[in-house]
This record gives structure tokens, C-alpha cells and sequence, in this order.
């Protein structure tokens, strides 16, 4: 196996064993994401906007537990300066990216298969319709998100930041993923429009330049 | 003319303008700073 | 403690004619010239410690060294490779250690070793931990998680650690830093067989008479420039901390108590 | 030698002055009312000509954060970081008269139309970017951490248009402009635009002289030539007592 396919797969074990071994991370975020969903699946009502609702709900949701995702898993990386060991390694920054994206999105995914039945389930979705779409629809979301997160989270990371600061820094540049999914699955379930068109244009767009631009520039963030 | 038009274009002018005299104000402030300093210092010409 | 036969275990390190050499080197902070005009050359294998007050430069030089911080002017060459063009040859062959012990607190001190060894790409890398470990005297603790070491502890697997790859330059960043006395006398021996055993040591320190017990050669940093670089000699101490007074101007050296 | 750059500054903000005014009696009196909105339609002239220019002031940070991220001239980030300011400004020029329009053609202030959606996300962006800059230490860290959000920023931009086209858009498409329409919405371009740059290189200067440091030797040393014809700009600005 290539050297850097191996020190990939290394820093990914490394990120999930210390993962399962503290837990803290995935309770806290997973609480955190179901308390959201409770809380506006309540204050919304049942079926809001035709159970749509559960889609910019479900993002709400994805989008607080993913700013406290990336930042717990910088952290690891920061409490130790562990960061400034890895960089002494002869691993290429875009590897490390790669491997702080990768341990990021299986947060992320875990966190998700928790809250989404239970969105779907408060808002009375039916995703019989189509169930693979907006799973694709969704994922495709969140890529693009963990995207954007780990380069965020290396940034605020490097300084005596404050955490509200990444979710700031987050959201807005989140917001075209958040419009064009929940507009994609409407003309998907409600009008039965195939899927694609100008929504599944904006979700791969996303997804391709922010993995680009973020793997570019990780290294310039990347402060010992 | 219609009041909606008034209202928007003297609220657009005047905060393009109030920006511009703002930041005219700041000129002053730090012209003063400077003033101080080339007194203090006798620094730049 | 420490396993008697450590210092024949270090390979020899094949001296290179220069291990580092720094010409004019000088970073500025915001604004700020934190280093200037620094020239230093260390021959391979010579101990070379660095002293002065706290903001004199001395964490900056060393992260400069480590190639973990691009200089603002002036050039670096380790073992001859010029840094930053060729920083991944030439940090394949140093080792850092710094105030923090840059381990993975989660993990046990094993397992941070094992991972460093593999992404460094050491041949077995299982026993080189095992090797390691029993060295720093750490092996009965070796699966136990490094967030619940002593001070001492974390630094000698930070050590371990820094010498997984066997490198031949090692920097280290006040490691005495927070040790007790049975834990700074652990940290000495392992320094002195390193150096016994031909590896450059790039050492910065606030005890005077430690590094002078310690380094071969001695250099104080004054306010971001080499204000002394002479041989390491006990008997010099006085004349060292009169020149560390002279860079502070708070400090009165009639204050100082000589241990 | 400043006393010939304060003239030059102050007729620059006097011509200003007057070609506004011209601009403003060309808009009452020669453009003609739209058929279907009537004479709601001329706030256009000022909306359309500050959107233009809020994206150029995007655009500027983008570039100016590239560039510094390559060079690593302090006076980058300043282009960039008063580009961006000013863009928050026009950007809040434009969301005022997009809404009061709004509310004059649908008899509601705010709508999830495209336009006011891009135009309220573009605001959100730089104004994070300002908050950024602003909460960082150290000068060369917040301008490597803001170079990069402003790259990221500005990348998202199309995605926000294009995202935000997916609204319900009740918005009447693009009106046609009759050839005088067209000639005053020319007309008013200028001086908007040449208020734009005037902002964002007075900006420019006052970061220019603030980033210099006061009482260290630096700010009595000869400085590097290329930004001296810029902080002679700002003396004289400074001492022009009359207009800016």
C-alpha cells in the first residue's frame, strides 16, 4: 500500500481511537442535534411547511453539531501541540487534511444517522418517495459542510478564539447547501420533479471547489 | 415624485455620504495623532 | 532506572560536516524584529546550549530551527540541506522537544510512539517503541494513557518520541521545564548519552549552571542577537549571568544567589 | 508637495459632489417613468449601479487576499481589509433600497426573493469577515486567517446567487430599458463608482498609516518607497481643513 495511503489510514485510526475511547464528543453532539430537532419539531408544530420542515430542521441540527465536531477534533490535535510533532512528520498537509476530513465526516455520519430518523420521524416526512435521494441529497450536503468545517476549525483552532466564532464563520458560507438541498427535495417530493436541475448543480459545485480550496489552503492555516 | 423613491434615494445618499464624512473625520483624528507624534518625535517632514 | 547499556544503543550518527548553519537570520513579528542578524554554526555532535530572558528571542529561534517557522530574512541549512526548500529532507533528520509533550493524551504512551514510528516510516516500528521505552524507563507505564503521566513522565516519552526516527539533530525547548529533581536528573542523563553518542544537541535553558554542566558550548540570546558564544566553562557563570543582568535592565546582578 | 495632493483631494470630493447632483437631476428629469412600475422603478438607478460596485468591492478583497497570501506584504491585507469594509457599507445601501422598493412594489418590506436573498447573504459573508478581523491578534495571523475566509467568501458568492434563483421569485424578471433608461442608468454609474474607489482607497491609506507603527523607529525610517506616494495621499487629506 502506497506510504501515503498508509499514514492516511494511520492519523484516521488515530482520530477515531481517541474518539472512541473519550465518547465525549459523539454523546454531547448527538444530544445536542436531537435537543434541536426536539425543540423546533415542537415549536413548529407536526407537519410544518408540508414536513419540509424537517429538512431546514435536520440542517440546523447538522449544522451545530458539526461546528462542535470540528472543533473537538482540533482540539486533540492542539491540547498536546501534537499538531506541531505531525507536521514535523514527512506527511503532506493535504494528507493530513484529508485525514482530519475524513475522521470529520465519520462524526459527522454517526451524529446524522442518529438525528435524521429522528427529524423525519418528528415532522412526519415521508421519504417513502424516494428515501436514496434524500440520503444522496443530504450526504452531498455534509461533505461539503465537513469541507468547509475542517479548514475553519484549523483556523480558529490556531488562535485563542472563542467557540461561537467557527459557527459564524460557518454558517453563512453553508447557507447555498442549506437552500438549494431544501428546494431540491421539495421539487423532488412535493411537485415529483426528477432529481437535478439547478439544485443538484449547486450541491456538486459546492462540494468540488470547497474540497479544492480547502485542501489548497489548509496548510497556510496550519499554525505549530 | 413619489415618496418611496425620496426615501430611498435620501436614505442611500445620505449613508454613501455619511460613510465618506465618517471616514473623513478619522482622517482628521489621525492627522492630529501624527501631528502629535512629528511634534514629540519631529518625524516625518 | 534509566537501562544501564542506553548510550551504546544510539547508532553513530555519520558526522556531517555542518549540522546547522544559520546566516543572518532574523524574524520579525507584527511589526516587531523579535530576531536579528543571528549567524550560528554547530559542528555534528557538539551540545550547544542557548540562554537569556524570557522574550529574548530564544522559543522563536529554536521553532526557526525546527523548521516549524519560516525565517523573515536570512538562511538556515540543516546537514547542509537549505530550509525551507529542502524542510522535508532535513526534518527527517531532527527531532523536537518542546515545553508541551506534543503526545496524544488519549492514547498510551505506546501507542503514540508506535504511530509516530510508522508515519515516520521506521522499520518495525513495534519493537522500536518497545526499544524506546525501556530507555527512557517508561515501560512498565508503556499501555498506560499519557493523560495520566507526571510531568516527568510525558517528557521522557516526549523525548522517546523525538528520537523514534533516530535523527541526528535534536532540539529541545526548556526541557527541564516543570521537572522535579529525580526527573530532571532522568532528562540530563538521557541528553548526556545522546550526545555521548554523537547526536547535535540544540538545548535552550533558564539554569545557568546546568547548561554549563551539560553543553559543550554556550550562547546568550540578548534582546534577538548572540550577545556571548564561547565555549562552556562552570568557572564562567558569574560573567553569564552578569550578561543575562545586562539584557534585562531590571535585573540587578547583586540580587543573584549562585547555588 | 502636499499642498498641490490636498487640492487634488478636495476637488476630487467637490466634483463628486456635483456630478451626484447632475445624476439625481438626470434620474428626475430626463428618465422617463417604466410602464408597469411606474416611478417606483428609479430607485433602480441607484440600486443597481451600489450593487455593481458592492460586488467590485468583493472582488477587490478576493484579489487583494490572494495576492497577499502569495507576497506577504502587509499592505495587501490593508487593500483587502478596506475593500471589504466598504463593501459592508455599499452592501447596506443596497439591502435599504432593495427593501424600501420592495415595499413600494409589493407593499411588503421583506421578501425571500433572489435578489434581497444574494443581496442579504453577501452582507452576512463580509460582515463575518469584519467580525473575524476583528476578534484575531497579531497583525500577520488576522491577515493570513482573513485572506483565507475572503477567499472562501467570495468563492461562495456565485454559489449564493445560483442558490438563491432556486426561491419562489416573484420578482418581475428583467424589466426591458427603453434607450434613455439605459443613458441615465450609464450616467449614474460614474459617480457612484468613483465614490466606491474614493472610499476604498481613503480606507486604504488610514489602515496604510495605522498598521505603520507610531513610536517605533519604523515610523520615522525612510519607508518603503512604493506605499510613499500613497501616506503622502493621506497627509494630504490630513491637512486639508475644508471638504475631505
Amino acid at each position: 500500500m502506497p506510504l501515503v495511503a498508509q499514514q492516511f489510514l494511520l492519523l484516521v485510526g488515530k482520530d477515531l481511537k481517541i474518539e472512541a475511547r473519550s465518547r465525549q464528543t459523539i454523546g454531547l453532539v448527538t444530544v445536542l442535534g436531537l435537543l434541536i430537532v426536539v425543540v423546533l419539531g415542537l415549536g413548529l408544530g407536526g407537519g410544518a411547511a408540508g414536513g419540509f420542515g424537517a429538512t431546514v430542521v435536520l440542517w440546523v441540527a447538522y449544522l451545530f453539531s458539526g461546528v462542535l465536531c470540528f472543533e473537538k477534533t482540533m482540539a486533540v490535535e492542539r491540547s498536546e501541540s501534537a499538531l506541531a510533532a505531525l507536521m514535523l512528520t514527512p506527511i503532506s498537509h493535504g494528507t493530513l487534511f484529508l485525514a482530519k476530513l475524513t475522521s470529520n465526516l465519520a462524526l459527522m455520519a454517526a451524529v446524522a444517522l442518529v438525528i435524521t430518523p429522528a427529524g423525519v420521524l418528528f415532522f412526519s416526512f415521508d421519504l417513502s418517495a424516494a428515501p436514496f435521494t434524500f440520503a444522496a441529497v443530504m450526504s452531498l450536503g455534509i461533505i461539503g459542510f465537513a469541507a468547509i468545517g475542517t479548514l475553519f476549525a484549523a483556523v480558529v483552532s490556531s488562535t485563542r478564539l472563542q467557540g461561537g466564532l467557527l459557527a459564524m464563520m460557518i454558517f453563512p458560507v453553508a447557507l447555498p447547501l442549506v437552500i438549494a438541498s431544501t428546494q431540491l427535495l421539495i421539487h423532488q417530493f412535493r411537485d415529483q420533479l426528477p432529481v437535478g436541475g439547478m439544485g443538484l448543480g449547486v450541491l456538486v459545485a459546492f462540494d468540488a471547489i470547497f474540497l479544492t480550496a480547502s485542501w489548497l489552503m489548509f496548510e497556510l492555516v496550519l499554525e505549530p | 415624485m413619489n415618496d418611496y423613491v425620496l426615501a430611498a434615494y435620501t436614505i442611500g445618499l445620505l449613508l454613501l455620504w455619511g460613510y465618506a464624512a465618517s471616514m473623513w473625520l478619522e482622517c482628521r483624528a489621525a492627522a492630529r495623532r501624527h501631528v502629535e507624534v512629528r511634534q514629540t518625535k519631529g518625524g516625518l517632514p | 532506572m534509566i537501562a544501564a547499556r542506553s548510550s551504546s544503543f544510539f547508532t553513530e550518527t555519520n558526522p556531517a560536516p555542518l549540522a546547522l548553519r544559520a546566516a543572518d537570520l532574523g524574524k520579525t513579528i507584527d511589526e516587531r524584529s523579535v530576531l536579528q542578524s543571528i549567524d550560528l554554526s554547530i559542528a555534528a555532535g557538539q551540545f550547544v546550549a542557548i540562554l537569556g530572558i524570557n522574550g529574548a528571542g530564544k522559543t522563536t529561534l529554536l521553532k526557526i530551527l525546527a523548521t516549524l517557522m519560516p525565517p523573515s530574512s536570512g538562511q538556515l541549512q540543516l546537514f547542509g540541506l537549505d530550509v525551507p526548500r529542502h524542510a522535508a529532507q532535513a526534518r527527517a533528520r531532527l527531532g523536537l522537544i518542546g515545553h508541551q509533550s506534543m503526545l496524544y493524551r488519549d492514547l498510551t504512551a505506546r501507542e503514540n510512539l508506535e504511530l509516530f514510528a510508522r508515519l515516520y516510516g521506521v522499520q518495525a516500528p513495534r519493537r522500536r517503541a518497545e526499544e524506546l521505552l525501556s530507555i527512557v524507563g517508561m515501560i512498565d507505564r508503556a499501555d498506560d494513557a499519557v493523560k495520566t503521566f507526571s510531568r516527568g513522565m510525558c517528557q521522557r516519552v516526549s523525548i522517546a518520541r523525538a528520537l523514534v526516527h533516530q535523527p541526528d539533530l535534536v532540539l529541545a525547548d526548556e526541557p527541564f521545564a516543570g521537572l522535579d529533581v529525580p526527573g530532571a536528573a532522568a532528562v540530563e542523563r538521557l541528553l548526556s548519552d545522546l550526545h555521548a553518542a554523537g547526536k547535535t544537541i540544540v538545548m535552550v535553558n533558564h539554569d545557568v549552571l546546568q547548561s554549563l554542566r551539560l553543553a559543550e558550548r554556550v550562547i546568550v540570546l540578548g534582546a534577538g542577537t548572540i550577545a556571548i558564544d564561547r565555549p562552556a566553562r562552570v568557572s564562567d557563570a558569574p560573567g553569564i549571568l552578569a550578561e543575562l543582568a545586562g539584557t534585562d535592565p531590571q535585573f540587578q546582578p547583586g540580587e543573584m544567589v549562585i547555588r | 508637495m502636499s499642498g498641490i495632493q490636498s487640492k487634488f483631494v478636495r476637488s476630487f470630493w467637490i466634483v463628486l459632489a456635483l456630478l451626484f447632483a447632475a445624476d439625481l437631476v438626470l434620474i428626475i428629469r430626463y428618465a422617463p417613468d417604466e410602464r408597469s412600475m411606474g416611478v417606483i422603478q428609479k430607485i433602480f438607478y441607484l440600486h443597481l449601479p451600489v450593487a455593481i460596485n458592492t460586488f467590485l468591492a468583493c472582488l477587490t478583497t478576493f484579489v487583494a487576499s490572494i495576492a497577499y497570501l502569495w507576497q506577504r506584504k502587509g499592505w495587501w491585507d490593508d487593500l483587502a481589509a478596506a475593500a471589504a469594509r466598504v463593501a459592508v457599507q455599499l452592501c447596506a445601501v443596497v439591502l435599504a433600497t432593495g427593501m424600501i422598493w420592495g415595499r413600494a412594489a409589493w407593499g411588503v418590506w421583506w421578501t425571500w426573493s433572489p435578489r434581497l436573498t444574494f443581496s442579504l447573504i453577501l452582507f452576512l459573508l463580509y460582515v463575518v469577515y469584519l467580525v473575524i478581523r476583528s476578534s484575531v491578534e497579531g497583525r500577520e495571523r488576522r491577515a493570513v486567517i482573513g485572506s483565507v475566509y475572503a477567499i472562501i467568501a467570495f468563492l461562495d458568492v456565485p454559489l449564493v446567487w445560483l442558490s438563491a434563483r432556486l426561491l419562489p421569485d416573484i420578482h418581475p424578471g428583467s424589466v426591458q430599458l427603453e434607450p434613455a433608461m439605459k443613458l441615465t442608468l450609464a450616467a449614474s454609474f460614474v459617480p457612484v463608482t468613483l465614490l466606491a474607489v474614493g472610499l476604498i482607497f481613503t480606507r486604504f491609506v488610514l489602515n496604510r498609516t495605522d498598521s505603520v507603527p507610531r513610536n517605533s523607529a519604523q515610523a520615522n525610517a525612510p519607508r518603503d518607497v512604493r506605499t510613499m506616494p500613497l501616506i503622502a495621499g493621506v497627509k494630504a487629506i490630513r491637512y486639508t481643513d475644508g471638504a475631505l
